[in-house]
């Protein structure tokens, strides 16, 4: 079966799976949204919104995107929607002088994989 | 359709040997209670608690809170789907707790949130500190898995409700509160004037712990659906969301869904209200355009003139809100939104992950990013660690004399994007 | 009695018109034109013991000298709060009274007030950060503005609690704050819907902040002789990238030289925006900067001058918080240096 | 960035790529850039004829800024 999305992350999870389409960056969420917001100025498109789930970016330390694999010309929705998410989670890393995301323990960074990795799962299941 | 909901208030719970409800006190029977939930295999063990108004308790961390309801007549029983089996709900009468809820806790995932504050300054947040509320603490199985575990308690919770509600089954309320709700084609008849108009409750269905449930089915991925407010009061929609306590739906703001009652207060005198529109917040982009497209058709195929639209949390939710509102108004149907903020600890910052021009009209519950000193408490239910690691909270949460600091994004139902509580923000 | 310190004009002054504008700074004892009649609002409660008087030419083109005196003189008095204006729609008296308010604030902790139009930059650049009573355009008004001053002056230095902008009548500083109220929100939304289905008025609780357009500025009357900027969104940097801007929505921005130079060489510009296939940036930076181009219109005469700075950031063409603060900086900066027009290209 | 630019009564005209984005953010003066990579140019031109193309663009600009406008305008040819 052919994979119709990239799938940009920073969870280990997805690696440990061998996720199809996984192009893994070992960073943070505020990075890890700028250089998907590149990928979508030279034309590819969301897929999946950014800010998925109800952990904010500043809570939860992993994110996955899946954008499409296809470039085409850049498309303003995918572009204005990465800019209003990297302004959203620029503001809430500047709540507390160490954001939360860097604080937690190896069982809370698991969870967190996990509920990341469940988003992402369901989406594909419900949106082919 | 007619529903009548028998209200008892209730000015404490106390365990005794045999459960009752007298003299407006809820006797529970904790070995009976017990009992009836250790049915569920996945759970070993159980433990109950009380939390007062005014006592100096803290109940953290919370996963779902639920008003104890129980259906007297009328076909089906209360939350449907998981108490009550699978048959259409919203007619008959149902009893009600009134001043009264169950907090679930125990600790599903390592960074389990939200906070009840019985008195203080975290008890000016949410209405639940005002009520008196019973805690089940459940223990799984050892092994379970995180899906197993969250559904476990949050059927245990719903239980727990039914039961406590129960108890007054043969009792006269104290008061009683009826709603009529007429068919489509009906209203259409008796209303011919009046504007009509719709409420767009958006849940949310993403996946682990970001769950909403109707008739019990996990409405991921369905096409917007239309269902009934007296449904609706009849718990058939059950939330398992479990993140962001400050604006995330409980089932007791479903059960209670304030636009909805407010909408249903002028029904009939200044605006015909017609239903609501479920619609789900999905984490792909083309199910947000699907879902709100096809919730605007649906608006426009039953001719409405309005709508009022609430989102379930934040960041995703609002492209979601800020869709149904522009496909909306695209359509000439004026839209009003309900929502929060997270705008920064001075309020400084744009509060929304998305905006769009055609959002004129705009509720707003507050600044989930307001930071509060939450002075110690006597007793702790559930687990203090759990405050180490909150959402808002963090490592130095706890300070040397017990106090807390944190955002109001941990106290649950503080900033409800249905608008149960009474806060808004004003420009400074 | 509290002490209070006044900042005004040439002109209000009473010393002169445009003519004195280069006026340099100086002290009058007790209250000096407008201070009167605040003096006499105030009402015994506080009394303005000295009066600071500027031209507006002086102060703008003498930035920080002038600054520093006139932090000194104020200092000299020991004040109990200091205010400025009212400075209604004056562009360069309101931002001295922005710029002095907001320095007195910060270096001498003390309350600072001014009134001005909302508009005039100085409300722009200031009012986060400094109380400015909300002004008409001109001095018409000023009768209406200076109870006003003189009300929030005398909380300020009692310290007691200021309410909202609309009480208060000061300009919103761009805070939002929790606030308790009667109606749940629900039925607030529900009254809201109903008002907007009669088409009566509502007020939204929250206004779309990103779609405030802005009224487009006057056109250029005389490009023959005016100075016109470039500024890019392109990341076209000096080589080494000396102010280190990110490669996408970059939170810095940079001002570069052009003064000697008739296009941008690739050994010393490249790109550093990581948004697209940078290379044809790299091998002639004037697709993205038109230095080239604007050197020749320039020689013809078409426009009066290029201004000698380049200005360059990268993304964030969004009115975000980052790029609104760097582009208020980047008006000021073209404020100073006379720029009148700007062409900013993007990818 | 041109908005909060023009906010200060300074004229700024946008030369942009995409021009539904230039719209969207508020910009009052936009003249259609010819590529992403390159706004102002074109590889496949000769440099005679690409420095032609990118004068061309720039008078169109400056035509923007002294040109008065009601609303957001594009400045097609």
């Amino acid at each position: 079966m052919s994979i119709k999305y990239r799938c940009i992350s920073n969870n280990p999870l997805f690696r440990e799976k061998s996720f199809p389409g996984l192009e893994y960056h070992e960073t943070d969420i505020l990075s890890l949204f700028r250089l998907i917001s590149s990928e979508v100025a030279s034309g590819s498109k969301l897929l999946s919104h950014p800010l998925t789930g109800s952990i904010r970016p500043d809570i939860t330390p992993y994110k996955t995107v899946l954008i499409s694999c296809e470039k085409g010309e850049p498309d303003c929705t995918s572009v204005l929607l990465m800019e209003k998410a990297i302004r959203y989670t620029e503001d809430l890393y500047k709540l507390r002088e160490v954001p939360l995301y860097e604080r937690w323990g190896e069982a809370a960074k698991a969870d967190f994989q996990m509920i990341d990795y469940s988003i992402i799962k369901q989406a594909l299941e419900v949106s082919a | 359709m007619k529903l009548t909901l028998n209200k008892f208030h209730v000015k404490d719970i106390q365990f005794a040997e045999k459960s009752s409800f007298e003299g407006g006190v809820l006797y529970i029977d904790k070995a009976e209670l017990a009992e009836y939930l250790l049915k569920d295999s996945n759970i070993s063990s159980v433990d109950f608690d009380i939390a007062r108004p005014g006592e100096s308790t803290r109940i953290i961390p919370i996963k779902d809170v639920i008003q104890p309801r129980y259906k007297k007549s009328g076909t089906g029983q209360i939350f449907p789907g998981f108490v009550g089996d699978v048959e259409t709900v919203g007619n008959g009468e149902t009893n009600v707790l009134e001043d009264c809820c169950v907090a679930t806790s125990g600790k599903i995932v390592a960074f389990q949130e939200g906070i009840i504050d019985m008195s203080g300054p975290g008890a000016e947040f949410n209405s639940f500190s005002k009520m008196n509320i019973l805690v089940p603490l459940i223990q799984p199985i050892e092994g379970l898995d995180k899906h197993t575990h969250e559904a476990t308690v949050r059927i245990a919770g719903l239980k727990t409700a039914a039961y406590m509600a129960k108890q007054t089954l043969e009792l006269e309320p104290e008061e009683t509160q009826s709603f009529e709700h007429e068919t489509i084609l009906e209203m259409g008849v008796k209303y011919p004037d009046l504007p009509k108009v719709i409420y767009v409750d958006m849940v949310q269905c993403q996946g682990l712990m970001h769950d909403t449930y109707v008739y019990g089915l996990n409405v991921k991925g369905i096409l917007s659906t239309l269902i009934s407010p007296l449904e609706v009061f009849d718990g058939a929609i059950v939330s398992g969301n479990c993140a962001a306590p400050g604006h995330k739906n409980a089932t007791i703001h479903h059960e209670n869904n304030p636009i909805i009652l407010d909408l249903l207060k002028h029904h009939g005198k200044d605006i015909c209200f017609v239903g609501v529109l479920l619609s789900n917040e999905s984490a792909m982009l083309k199910e947000k355009m699907r879902a709100a497209y096809y919730t605007s058709n649906l608006s426009r195929i039953i001719g409405v003139d309005g709508i009022i639209a609430s989102e379930e949390g934040g960041g995703n939710p609002e492209t979601d809100l800020m869709l149904n509102c522009k496909f909306h108004e695209q359509k000439g149907i004026k839209t009003v939104l309900v929502t929060d903020e997270y705008c920064g600890r001075d309020g400084a910052s744009q509060g929304l992950a998305d905006v769009t021009p055609e959002a004129d009209a705009v509720v707003t519950n507050g600044n989930g990013n307001q930071f509060v000193v939450l002075p110690k408490m006597d007793k702790i239910i559930g687990d203090i660690e759990a405050a180490r690691v909150i959402t808002g909270g963090n490592a130095n949460s706890i300070g040397d004399d017990g106090t807390l600091s944190v955002e109001i994004a941990a106290i649950m139902g503080s900033c409800c994007e249905m608008g149960y509580e009474h806060m808004t923000t004003r420009l400074r | 009695m509290k002490r209070i310190v006044h900042y005004i004009n040439q002109f209000y002054g009473q010393i002169g018109g445009e003519e004195a504008a280069d006026l340099k700074p100086l002290k009058k004892e007790g209250p000096v034109g407008p201070g009167a009649a605040l003096n006499a609002a105030l009402s015994g409660e506080a009394e303005i013991v000295s009066t600071v008087i500027c031209g507006d030419n002086y102060f703008a083109d003498n930035g920080d000298e002038a600054l520093e005196t006139i932090l000194a003189m104020i200092e000299e008095e020991k004040p109990d709060m200091f205010i400025a204006g009212p400075g209604f729609n004056a562009g360069r008296y309101g931002l001295a009274c922005g710029t002095i308010c907001d320095a007195v604030k910060t270096k001498l902790s003390i309350p600072v007030l001014t009134a001005l139009y909302p508009e005039n930059p100085g409300a722009e650049m200031f009012k986060k950060t400094v109380y400015i009573i909300e002004a008409p355009m001109t001095a018409a008004g000023m009768k209406d503005v200076i109870p006003k001053m003189a009300s929030l002056a005398k909380k300020l230095l009692s310290g007691e609690e200021i309410g909202f902008p609309e009480e208060e009548g000061y300009i919103p500083q761009g805070f939002r704050v929790n606030f308790h109220t009667v109606q749940n929100g629900a039925e607030r939304g529900v009254d809201m819907l109903i008002k907007k289905l009669k088409g009566e008025p509502f007020t939204t609780e929250l206004p779309m902040p990103v779609f405030d357009r802005v009224d487009p500025a006057p056109a250029l009357k005389d490009l023959k002789h005016a100075r016109i900027a470039l500024i890019t969104s392109g990341g076209i940097v000096p080589q080494g990238n000396p102010d280190h801007i990110e490669s996408a929505n970059a939170s810095r921005y940079g001002i570069y030289d052009i003064s000697d130079l008739s296009y941008l060489p690739a050994d010393k510009f490249t790109s550093v925006h990581g948004g697209y296939d940078p290379v044809y940036a790299m091998d002639d930076p004037d697709r993205v900067v038109p230095l080239d181009a604007m050197r020749e219109i320039e020689h013809e005469g078409v426009i009066g001058e290029l201004y000698d700075h380049y200005y360059a950031t990268v993304g964030n063409t969004t009115a975000v918080s980052n790029a609104k603060k760097y582009a208020e900086e980047i008006a000021q900066d073209m404020i100073k240096n006379n720029v009148q027009a700007a062409i900013l290209t993007s990818n | 960035m041109a908005k909060t630019i023009e906010s200060f009564g300074i004229p700024v005209v946008h030369v942009c790529s995409i021009v539904p984005i230039s719209l969207a953010v508020g910009a009052n003066r936009i003249v259609p850039a010819t590529a992403i990579p390159y706004p102002l140019g074109n590889p496949e031109l000769s440099k005679e004829d690409e420095f032609k193309l990118r004068k061309h663009l720039v008078m169109q600009a400056l035509e923007a800024l002294t040109t008065d406008v009601e609303g957001q305008t594009v400045f097609k040819e």
